[in-house]
């Protein structure tokens, strides 16, 4: 977990509303799991930074992707290359690696590029890895090509514009030992009814200060308990938390 | 340069502390530097039992600021003695113990858990994000002086009376503290303040009303030490937007003897050690020889009388 | 789209009017579009006699606001009558004068000299920038009760009173002065605030506090809205903080059915007529197919009772 | 007047803490006098507009000079060419231009830009233009070659390390025929009560609105009237207002 000033190598659209900021980074932030997240300083007046997991990332870079959802993502999209961006992170606790399984990867949306970074890391220990990634239509659709090096990927459109038509749930197939999901709410909430393997499923709350400070992406456990998103997820284990 | 202050229960080695409910118990900021370094830590409010809070979302942006309604979610007096403060021991500079309730019995009984554990109380008055309790202390100068009393009776340390700025006479609160015992004033809690969901057309925050923090405030916070500061003798920790360095020192001239910074530390968690780095430089620049010499420095110092000067 | 409103004394074309004292008396901004674009024209404070207002500094900027300590600067009720509202004649729109005084004599006269020339009276008792009067009615329900039955005696229109966020009970003077006999309420006014120049050690505004507006306080502007709104049958203006029509849809979820734009229009002249155009996309987008349509959508209508809707 | 985004065509250092900024406008915004200024509009959080006179014009671009004063004017200095700002003006009413004269301009640290244009008009009428110009010290010292072309030009500086020595009322002459100043109120309180001969001064009052409308910029005139900076100013004739 450091706080820095790093340089934007690239900062490209990737589809609808969507794009992707490389920053160059080193040794110094060391990333353990595909999952964390960094929290975003943008431009005044907003105050806030904004959670963004992590996509991707090499010994010296890193990758994101946002969606510009509202005002302050919109500012990061007047970043150039040479610009600095103010990063806290890595955070959190990401994706569990499994080895030997045949494995799910489920993402809608923004969902979608953690998916990138974790099916990279899951080719590496012999899994079988397929992903089913949601998206409203076909002008929203990204990373298809990246995440096809590393698994047998379906795109499922909400319009039918792309690929398969309907909600992800529709197109799961059946034979994962584990899945592993990020995306809406209503997404994750049918996704773990739907399958009875294993799985994790990555969490969004609004925060504070990402690191466990303020309480405000609490969420309360289904044995009573409570959780703070930011330091105890946002990957948490399907019957972990109570689904809002 | 001298940066020390003395208050009631408080040697502060700067005038720098983490506001309540920023901070948590410490632990996480640890990661990032050593606690020492700060003049006091400030604790996340304590109540009687363990409290889950509001439901999520707690927090939302504003221009310059934010609105956050956790609602006093903490693990219950006797939890936080037991996990959080042994950890906490380990660092030298002074604890602050903010302690909320819903009734003067349990605002009694957390203050006289905690208070050994402590070099002082902070007696949240304030919290406009709870239902009973809390506010209502907040802006009726006899109920506040009644909560103010019975802590006194309990508390082994000096108590700091947090003051809420939801209120149309700020002073005739800090004076009624005062006459009631309160050791010292900490000012400003939030300001209430609402944020509505266009598209799903209802208040963003699930408690619908939050408290406002940050730079957006500054304002009335300075406004409010500097009108409560020529009429009380205890000492006054300032809040409210703090960011920097100069901002401190706008706290000081002010009137506030130490300040405290909260919604900065989510911006930057380094914000802290770094107002106090450059603390001196700042001082010095605006041609002061220490902390205690900028204290009340905007007042006219002929129409001030019963200051507090340790 | 439709974007009428229909107030008492106030026929307005869309729901966007000035704030009072950003628009002088509109000759300045009639530079820059056609007045009759604007829902009502709003003016600047009218007071007995002819006041020079406060020394300079009279403005500071703050983090997303600024403070403002004019002092009620104007040339007085009868040379406003004389020599400024002769210009709006050549406007259609509504014009809303905004009263203030010191005394309730003197507000009475303003509102009896003014009232044959407007289609409805603004009453500021919440101007916190003048040393007798103002602020002190707007903190006080029983004064601020006062003050509207004599207006409302000597008024030929409608009458809308101001209030100030400088209250720990909101609600209550909203009631206060509705059931004194307030035909409308327009929230918020600025609250107090204050800068120090850390170099002169002395505040800059030469009345020492000035009033707080801009972005910074929407958030209070619409939680106070919010809070009023179920407990009056009387319509509110809404202001604090607007600079867009999302803005503006905001305010009339809470509660507001028009609102004003005050600061925002010093960093954009054209903020008004931009908003104005904007207005009618805004609403579509998030699924209305009228300003009438918005107002207090926020609300759960089950728990608010005696709405204002005519 | 004129609301206007306008491209940076140049923004350099003029001297310390001194950038001069030109940028590309169109015919549509008619300078009428020197010593009106524009209305411009600096990053969030900072709110309000930044007052600044207008240094020198031509058909199609426009020139300013900024001291970083404070946090507002800093972010003006992150502009490159290119770049977006938006003004607002011209505004308020200039220096009144006579012909045939031996006119003495005097200018002190940022009241020096306005004397930049108005010493180029004044030389168009047959005036003899000669100029004072006071700063603090040598690294202050902006525009000495600029005037130079068009006045007879004296450089003071307070602490003797440029020019000659002091303060610029040390330093007037006698034999102006009128006189036009724009610096610290000191200087133009001292300035007026020097010279006999008549003049014009350029007053600074902190702004909100900058065109009439708020009242922030009052002045007490002498005949116990008042007047706004913005409007009625920023230029008076040397005994309309009271001097704070
Ligand atoms: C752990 C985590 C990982 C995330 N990863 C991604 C990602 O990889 N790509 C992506 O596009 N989005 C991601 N999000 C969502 C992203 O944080 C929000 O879309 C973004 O903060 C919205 O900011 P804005 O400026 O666009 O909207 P604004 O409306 O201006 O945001 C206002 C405030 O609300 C917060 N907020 C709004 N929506 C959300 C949300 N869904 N989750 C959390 N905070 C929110 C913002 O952070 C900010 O504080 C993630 C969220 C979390 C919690
Ligand atoms: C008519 C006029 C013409 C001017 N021309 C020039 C010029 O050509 N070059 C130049 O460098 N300066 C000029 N100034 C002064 C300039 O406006 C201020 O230095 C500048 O606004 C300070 O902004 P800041 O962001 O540096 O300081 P901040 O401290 O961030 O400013 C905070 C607020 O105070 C206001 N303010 C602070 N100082 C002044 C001041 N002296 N006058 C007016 N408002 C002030 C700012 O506009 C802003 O609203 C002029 C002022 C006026 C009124
Ligand atoms: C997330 C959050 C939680 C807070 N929790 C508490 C609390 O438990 N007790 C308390 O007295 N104040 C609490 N506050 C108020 C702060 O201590 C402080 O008074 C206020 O935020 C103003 O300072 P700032 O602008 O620097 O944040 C909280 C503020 C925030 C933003
Ligand atoms: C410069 C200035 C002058 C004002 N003068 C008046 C006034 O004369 N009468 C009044 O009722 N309100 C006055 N106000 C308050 C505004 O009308 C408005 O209530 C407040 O500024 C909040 O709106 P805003 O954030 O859009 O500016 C003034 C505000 C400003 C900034
Ligand atoms: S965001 Fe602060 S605890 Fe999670
Ligand atoms: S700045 Fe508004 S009247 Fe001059």
């Amino acid at each position: 977990m450091k706080l820095l000033d790093v340089e934007v190598t690239e900062n490209r659209k990737l589809a609808e509303d969507t794009y992707e900021m490389t920053v160059a980074t080193d040794a110094s932030i060391s990333i353990e799991q595909p999952g964390q997240f960094v929290h975003v300083l943008v431009d005044p007046p907003h105050y806030l930074r904004r959670p963004l997991s992590i996509a991707s990332w090499t010994e010296d870079t890193l990758t994101f992707v946002y969606k510009t959802f509202g005002p302050g993502t919109k500012t990061l999209t007047n970043k150039r290359r040479g610009d600095e961006v103010n990063l806290l992170g890595p955070l959190g606790n990401g994706f569990p690696l499994p080895e030997d399984q045949h494995v799910l990867l489920i993402g809608g949306g923004v969902g979608v590029p953690p998916m990138k970074g974790l099916a990279e890391e899951l080719s590496r220990t012999n899994n079988n890895v397929s992903a089913v990634l949601g998206f409203r239509s076909e002008a929203e659709v990204f990373y298809e090509r990246e995440l096809s090096a590393f698994a047998d990927v379906t795109i499922v459109t909400e319009d039918g514009s792309y690929g398969k038509s309907g909600l992800v749930t529709e197109w799961l197939g059946k034979d994962a030992d584990i899945f592993y999901a990020c995306g809406p709410n209503g997404m994750l909430k049918a996704v773990t009814k739907t399958l009875e393997v294993p799985g994790y499923i990555s969490m969004e709350e609004r925060m504070g200060c990402a690191i466990g400070a303020c309480f405000a992406c609490t969420m309360e456990t289904c044995d009573g308990g409570y959780v703070n998103v930011c330091k105890d997820g946002p990957v948490f284990p399907k019957d972990k938390v109570v689904l809002p | 340069m001298n940066l020390t202050r003395d208050l009631p229960g408080l040697k502060l080695k700067n005038p720098v502390m983490p506001a309540s409910g920023c901070f948590s118990f410490g632990k996480e900021y640890a990661a990032f530097y050593n606690l020492d370094q700060l003049g006091a830590i400030v604790l996340k409010a304590a109540t009687g039992g363990s409290r889950f809070g509001n439901k999520t979302p707690r927090v939302a942006e504003t221009s310059s600021g934010m609105l956050n309604a956790i609602g006093l979610q903490n693990p219950g007096v006797d939890a936080i003695i037991e996990n959080e403060l042994p950890f906490l021991e380990g660092f030298q500079t002074p604890k602050i113990a903010n302690i909320a309730g819903s009734t003067v019995e349990e605002y009694e009984e957390v203050a006289e858990k905690i208070s050994s554990h402590v070099s002082a109380i902070e007696l949240n008055i304030s919290c406009p994000n709870v239902k009973e309790g809390g506010i209502q202390f907040g802006t009726d100068p006899s109920l506040a002086a009644e909560v103010v009393k019975a802590v006194k009776h309990k508390s082994r340390v000096p108590v700091y009376v947090k003051l809420s700025p939801n209120t149309s006479d700020i002073k005739g609160m800090a004076v009624a503290c005062e006459q009631a015992g309160a050791d010292g004033l900490s000012m400003i809690n939030t300001l209430t303040g609402m944020q509505i969901m266009k598209d799903k057309r209802k208040p963003l925050l699930a408690n619908k009303t939050g408290g406002l923090s940050g730079p957006a405030i500054k304002p009335v916070a300075i406004r409010m030490i500097y009108e409560v500061y020529p009429h009380v003798s205890i000492p006054i920790i300032g809040m409210g937007g703090i960011e920097s360095a100069e901002d401190v020192l706008e706290f000081l001239l002010a009137g506030a003897q130490a300040t405290a910074v909260g919604t900065a530390n989510f911006r930057n968690p380094l914000v802290m050690p770094e107002i106090i780095e450059n603390l001196p430089d700042v001082l010095e620049r605006y041609g002061f020889s220490s902390v205690q010499e900028a204290i009340g420095g905007a007042h006219d110092e002929t129409n001030v009388s019963p200051l507090y000067s340790p």
